[in-house]
């Protein structure tokens, strides 16, 4: 079963489709080659097998959030709370862990938990209380769970975690990092969730056509809740990678996460309207606000100049999508 | 040369993957009623897209009135005088009768500038009132089903001042009375000299409105004749190629024990007190106009819709149905009206759609889905409905619609109910695939099955059901058995004329 | 001086680079910072870049800008860390790097740094908490807004504030935030004003909260002092135009060249001090007008 | 003719079902009376003529911007850059005015001129461009923008308008401030302009279904590229009364305020799929907001709780709708 139902050629099963099915899931990839490309070209310190370690380290927290923020759009919705779902699971593991000694392992329990919790209140909302789009729902509690981690930590960063709960975010495997492998394991388990799975295609049906969907007998309210807790769940996961990777949890921790996990997923082909996105093409999404992001710092553009650059190859990132997908149009 | 309103001259359109289109010559006379008839993806919806400007050709000419045309846009046709209803019903439900009516040709206040909105409501009121349907201009289309907002379209192409209007299956979810009303409405722009191009399966239509009939196959022109050469047979050996024995192929299967029963079924305005019984290896035919509330009898035993009243068993067994969820796990099945809008994720592939609702049956090892069992499922229902094309990664937002409608089939073939709830299941069907279907619920019966279904054609409920449900105003009003239902029975209990006498005979029964 | 011209004739093609991350470009402040550094890089021939990311709360945006300068082998690196203990880590990386590391405007516990260039924001709130002390007098009450809640720069801005109006027996009626935002200061002083607070004093821990706090107590015929936090082009013209009653000002154009000096030093492996002061004061009518020339000498323009 | 399609009433006419219509027109309004009623009962100082004029003056500017984001709205899209857009014409502005000394109302031209000018690249590049979501092409501009207002004040603000330019956001007719009554002529220009001419009409349409809206002959692309440039324009305007009401333009205005805007439009009854929302709901809408924040200061809730506050009331003003939404139907 393919990932993207749309993209797939009249005939697959030849190699040569193969190929061209693969460029097709993963739109996005030429845009990061050629970014990629430009990058080699103008900073020599760019290709190097440091910087490319930096750079699966610099795009983790992005791509574990992003691939939760995936499904919210595959079933038309959106997830606004990510960045305070960060925020306040660590902060609450940081509390538990740190200021009251509770093991490591319960901790983290407790920070996947929490973001699993506020999550599943999102979809509960959304379903239960039938309000009329999430991002109602995650406005309210990105609002919600921003104050209660300014509360409970009393608006000041929680330091000194031990080894374990850092060892996601910190550690490596030769010159590896942990977090990059963690990824691509989360990445492959949602491919296989996504496509493998009765409840992720109807992810998938959900955002297509809710109401065929329903009358196909599928509750839809079930898969909303699904979806909003993995959503939360993945944004504490990334929350746990950024308590690695600084030493400490803050309550300002992940603001504006949601920007640019949404970013990843709609650079990566997802569609707003639902139904459409891809696990793959989300990951190169990520990369790609990760690449660009190193690669301007690598070239000291200045701040400034950095915003413009990122808006400009935003668009362009989508835009050459869209002509490719043009180009293949015409050559069948 | 004038004596051509539009004259085609080989044209071609090809999608990727399809030729629709192949070398297509076509005359449209000022004034006459051409019909377009043709298998399922023979062209027909793509060829007057082509007319319409809606798509663009790749090879042939075009000209209007002797002029060369090539149109752009949607615009450039209807500048022509040239309206269309298309086959998928193109309304913007969130807009009033009559913005839809006048969308893109809105009428203004002289002088002002701002909206004329009781000229338009005034205009668009009436012409509803003259197609004889009861439908209040200023409300919502959302707020109607299929056959009230067929009958908006319709409205639409009349109140514009065209020169040609193209109908593709305009009558697909109208009931006799209406197309009725329709053909008649049709001679009368016949007399005012405008030309109208005729898209329908059913050729009984097609044979009294028409004056020249075109015939369409994989793309091409078969031929075009004059109403007085042609009769069904003929039609249908040129379109499928092949003659059928017979157009109702009707099997009475082995009545079993009660499959289903509903007692009482009330729900607001929209239903009143509805009762009926259904058994295994029976069709339940279910007639009515449009608005009788069948459609609404069906989502409301199907748990699509929440009900006031009333009591549903399974079985002999009262069950709770609260959800299309429940009624799947007591084994129904509901194949919608609006394939468009409720059966299909139109983004998605014909493998997907066809396998959503019975999904779980391809979960060998836990949650995980057993792919080479789903594709070879998949690949025998897409032989035993010929659909076509017949590649199941094709994404079903690109087939025809009578393809679209027979994927909605193959999605509950495959979820192997045991009670099916068929709301119009041929609709947009060519009559080589009717027989088919026909084929299919007689399987279905004789598989032990219990089958009801909702159809507009009379002569469809009639062939192939057992017993026949009249419906009128959200309510029954006559039950016949096969061998006693006759059209003008069944027209009188519709439309409310007997509904007393079955109230007193169910009523001692 | 001499040591560091010849070692960098010694290595003439290859000019030292320093990497200079702020905690965001986006205020006078930090580009006064910038131009301090963008100078000493100049008057050392150093190839000064500074960084900075699009908002001072953008805590991992920073430390992936200090990263990136380790990829870039720079020869040391001056950082105003806008999380410190988050810092820590990435710190520690460029140790191991053996990039020697210069704190500048905001310290961190860190035992490895090569120093910290600066006076601390904590330091600079007690001075402005002071100050208002000092021209109120004991019993008064003081209305404070602050940046956002969590940004611990204006956490410890609000802190030293807090702590020296308490310590000499002022009381503090309220604390707002209002995200540092100029509109928003506004909105928060008409509602503080509404709710019939009394007060005779504000604090505010930037000056655009000042200036928007400002005018809405002109509107609403208050006069009360307002005081205001570094010393930025505006608020010193409001000083001088007698509204804005004071503004504290750290040094910013000396944090950055201060900073990059250090920089240069450690890379040569020079002494430097485990602590460089720039000093922190208040500028008032009094001092307005000098502050305002040497301002508008750093700048250029 | 109603604003909102949907609340058309079958027999409108007769007084009660008037009132029914308004009721429905304006369903926030109720969240709007319970939260107003709380306050009062909650703060002596909520229900004062000062106060309302308060909260008049500091809705001004959400209001502004909200009418614009609702047409993207409307369209099912949205419009992420008005917050930049905010920034960026009203630096310009400002450098032309004071530092260059250009007129006053060429600077007003200049500044309203740029927001157009914005908002229609954002509609080219959506439509030209085929981008497949105006998230995009919007993300991509509030970049842009953004990094141009810092590029162009070298980050600092701009003060001393004259006050011509002030005016709007500045000055009072008796106790009523000026800002306010411009609300209010623009929403009532705006209530004309989506229900009485065309191209209101048609931008309900493409919001309800695009093809359709197509297929009758409309060009699509026109009217979303009027759309986003009126989005464009309204947040220039609504900078315009920023600058008044602050005397100054600086480059770090409007942050956030998309989120506002939305909100305000939602709240208001606007749905994201499209076709639905109205003029007055908005207005409610960026009313409930202003309230919300002001009511929340004179209680002098600490700042932890205002924002947990706004984001539970934000789900309930939405969720009050819901219910008066049932109930209606029930009665029916
Ligand atoms: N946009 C499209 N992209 C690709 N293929 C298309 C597209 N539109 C139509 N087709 C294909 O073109 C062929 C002709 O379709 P068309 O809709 O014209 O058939 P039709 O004669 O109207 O059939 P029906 O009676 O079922 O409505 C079909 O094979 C269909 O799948
Ligand atoms: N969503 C709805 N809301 C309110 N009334 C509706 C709705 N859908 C249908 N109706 C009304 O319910 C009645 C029954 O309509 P329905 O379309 O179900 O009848 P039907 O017998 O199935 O006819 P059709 O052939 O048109 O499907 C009509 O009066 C119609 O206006
Ligand atoms: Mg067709
Ligand atoms: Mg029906």
């Amino acid at each position: 079963m393919s990932t993207n139902p749309q993209a797939l050629p009249a005939d697959a099963g030849t190699r040569k489709f193969r190929i061209k099915e693969v460029l097709q899931k993963l739109g996005a990839l030429i845009s990061l080659v050629v970014l990629s490309g430009i990058l080699t070209y103008l900073s020599p310190y760019f290709l190097t097998m440091d910087n490319i370690m930096n750079i699966a380290r610099q795009s983790a927290i992005n791509s574990l959030i992003a691939i939760g923020m995936l499904l919210t759009i595959l079933t038309a919705g959106i997830d606004l709370s990510v960045g305070s779902v960060v925020a306040l699971s660590t902060c609450v593991m940081g509390i538990l862990v740190v200021k009251m000694g509770m093991s490591p392992i319960l901790g983290i329990i407790a920070c996947l938990g929490i973001g699993a919790l506020v999550g599943c209140v999102n979809g509960l909302t959304l379903t239960k209380m039938s309000l009329p789009h999430p991002f109602i729902s995650t406005l309210g509690t990105m609002n919600v769970a921003r104050g209660l981690a300014l509360i409970l930590t009393a608006a000041s960063p929680i330091s000194n975690f031990p080894w374990s709960i850092q060892y996601l975010g910190a550690a490596f495997w030769g010159p590896i990092p942990v977090s990059f492998v963690l990824v691509l394991i989360v990445y492959g388990l949602f491919h296989v969730f996504l496509n493998y799975t009765t409840v992720g295609r109807y992810i998938y049906a959900v955002g297509g056509n809710p109401e065929a969907t329903r009358l196909s007998g599928i509750n839809i309210d079930k898969v909303l809740i699904i979806v909003y807790s993995i959503s939360g769940f993945m944004a504490a996961l990334g929350g746990l990678v950024l308590v690695g990777r600084v030493n400490a949890a803050f309550p300002l921790a992940g603001l504006g996460y949601e920007f640019d996990a949404i970013a990843a997923a709609i650079i990566g082909g997802a569609s707003f309207l639902g139904g459409e996105g891809t696990v793959w093409g989300t990951l190169i999404g990520a990369m790609i606000m990760a690449v660009l992001r190193n690669g301007l710092n690598l070239l000291s553009v200045s701040a400034e100049m950095q915003t413009v650059a990122i808006g400009i190859v935003i668009i362009l990132a989508v835009y050459i999508d869209v002509l490719r997908h043009k180009a293949a149009k015409k050559a069948k | 040369m004038d004596q051509y309103f539009l004259s085609l001259k080989g044209i071609s359109k090809s999608f990727p993957g399809v030729k629709a289109l192949n070398n297509v010559d076509l005359d449209i006379k000022a004034g006459e009623i051409h019909a377009l008839v043709g298998e399922n993806g023979a062209g027909k919806s793509t060829l007057i897209k082509i007319l319409t400007g809606a798509y663009q050709y790749d090879e042939g000419e075009m000209a209007c009135q002797g002029n060369q045309v090539r149109f752009a846009s949607t615009k450039d046709s209807h500048n022509l005088g040239i309206a269309c209803i298309y086959q998928e019903l193109s309304l913007t439900p969130n807009m009033t009768v009559t913005e839809n009516i006048f969308l893109g040709r809105e009428m203004r206040i002289p002088g002002v500038g701002l909206l004329d909105y009781r000229r338009m409501n005034r205009i668009a009121q009436q012409t509803m009132n003259d197609l004889g349907v009861d439908i209040d201009a200023t409300k919502l289309v959302r707020s109607y089903g299929m056959g009230y907002r067929q009958m908006v379209e319709i409205a639409r192409a009349l109140v514009e001042n065209a020169k040609l209007i193209i109908m593709d299956e305009p009558t697909s979810s109208l009931s006799e009375k209406e197309v009725k009303i329709l053909l008649e409405n049709i001679h009368k722009l016949k007399e005012k000299g405008i030309a109208v191009v005729y898209i329908s399966h059913r050729l009984e239509e097609v044979l009294d409105v028409a004056d020249r009939i075109t015939v369409m196959r994989d793309g091409c022109k078969i031929t075009t004749m004059d109403k007085q050469e042609a009769d069904q047979e003929k039609l249908i050996q040129l379109m499928v190629g092949r003659t059928l024995e017979e157009k109702f192929p009707k099997i009475v299967a082995k009545k079993g024990s009660l499959a289903l029963r509903a007692e009482g079924i009330t729900q607001n305005d929209l239903l009143n007190n509805v009762s009926f019984d259904l058994y295994q290896g029976e069709v339940l035919g279910f007639a009515g106009l449009v608005g009788a509330g069948r459609t609404e009898l069906a989502r409301a035993i199907f748990g699509a819709d929440p009900i006031d009243s009333g009591k549903i068993y399974i079985d002999g067994e009262p069950v709770k149905i609260n959800s299309p969820e429940d009624a799947i796990r007591h084994g129904m099945a509901f194949l919608t009206e609006d394939r468009k809008g409720q059966g299909l994720v139109l983004m998605h592939d014909i493998r997907f759609n066809s396998t959503l609702s019975g999904l779980k049956r391809f979960c060998t090892f836990g949650p995980f889905i057993n792919t080479k069992a789903l594709e070879n499922e998949v690949e025998s229902l897409i032989k035993d409905l010929q659909v076509r094309p017949a590649n199941s990664l094709i994404t079903t937002r690109l087939l025809s619609g009578g393809n679209q409608q027979k994927v909605v089939i193959a999605k509950w073939l495959c979820s192997q109910a045991k009670i099916f709830i068929f709301d119009e299941p041929t609709r947009g069907i060519d009559v080589g695939a009717k027989v088919e279907v026909y084929n299919l619920i007689n399987r279905l019966v004789s598989e032990g099955a219990a089958v009801i279904v909702i159809s507009s054609e009379l002569p469809e409920v009639m062939g192939i059901s057992d017993r026949i449900l009249v419906m009128h105003d959200g309510e029954i009003t006559a039950e016949f058995a096969q061998s006693e239902a006759t059209p003008e029975k069944i027209m009188r209990a519709a439309t409310g004329g007997i509904s007393d006498e079955y109230k007193s005979a169910s009523a001692a029964g | 001086g001499c040591g560091g011209s010849q070692q960098g004739q010694t290595k003439t093609d290859q000019k030292m680079r320093i990497g200079v991350v702020v905690k965001a470009l986006n205020s006078d402040y930090w580009k006064i910072v910038e131009a301090g550094a963008k100078a000493a890089g100049e008057k050392y021939g150093a190839d000064v870049t500074v960084l900075g990311p699009n908002a001072e709360t953008d805590v991992t945006g920073q430390i992936s800008m200090i990263e990136d300068q380790i990829t870039k082998k720079v020869n040391a690196l001056v950082v105003a860390p806008s999380q410190p203990s988050s810092a820590i880590p990435v710190f520690n990386k460029a140790k191991d790097a053996k990039i020697p590391v210069i704190l500048a405007d905001t310290d961190a516990k860190w035992d490895s740094k090569v120093s910290f260039v600066g006076t601390g924001n904590l330091n600079g709130g007690k001075l402005g908490g002071e100050y208002l002390a000092k021209i109120l007098g004991k019993g008064k009450k003081v209305v404070i807004l602050r940046g956002a809640l969590g940004d611990p720069t204006h956490d410890d801005r609000a802190n030293g504030a807090v702590e020296a109006l308490k310590a000499a027996g002022l009381e503090v009626a309220t604390i707002q935030p209002a995200n540092s935002d100029r509109a928003m200061a506004v909105t928060v002083m008409e509602n503080i004003i509404q709710s019939k607070q009394e007060f005779e004093g504000v604090f505010c821990t930037n000056d655009e909260m000042a200036l928007g706090a400002l005018k809405a107590l002109e509107a609403a015929h208050i006069n009360v002092p307002v005081v205001g936090f570094d010393g930025s082009p505006d608020g010193l013209t409001s000083i001088s135009e007698g509204k804005l009653n004071a503004s504290v000002a750290q040094s910013p154009y000396n944090i950055g060249f201060q900073g990059v000096e250090a920089a240069i030093k450690a890379a040569k492996g020079e002494a430097v001090d485990k602590r460089i002061d720039t000093g922190t004061e208040i500028i008032n009518k009094d001092n307005v007008k000098q502050k305002l020339d040497e301002l508008k000498k750093i700048l250029g323009k």
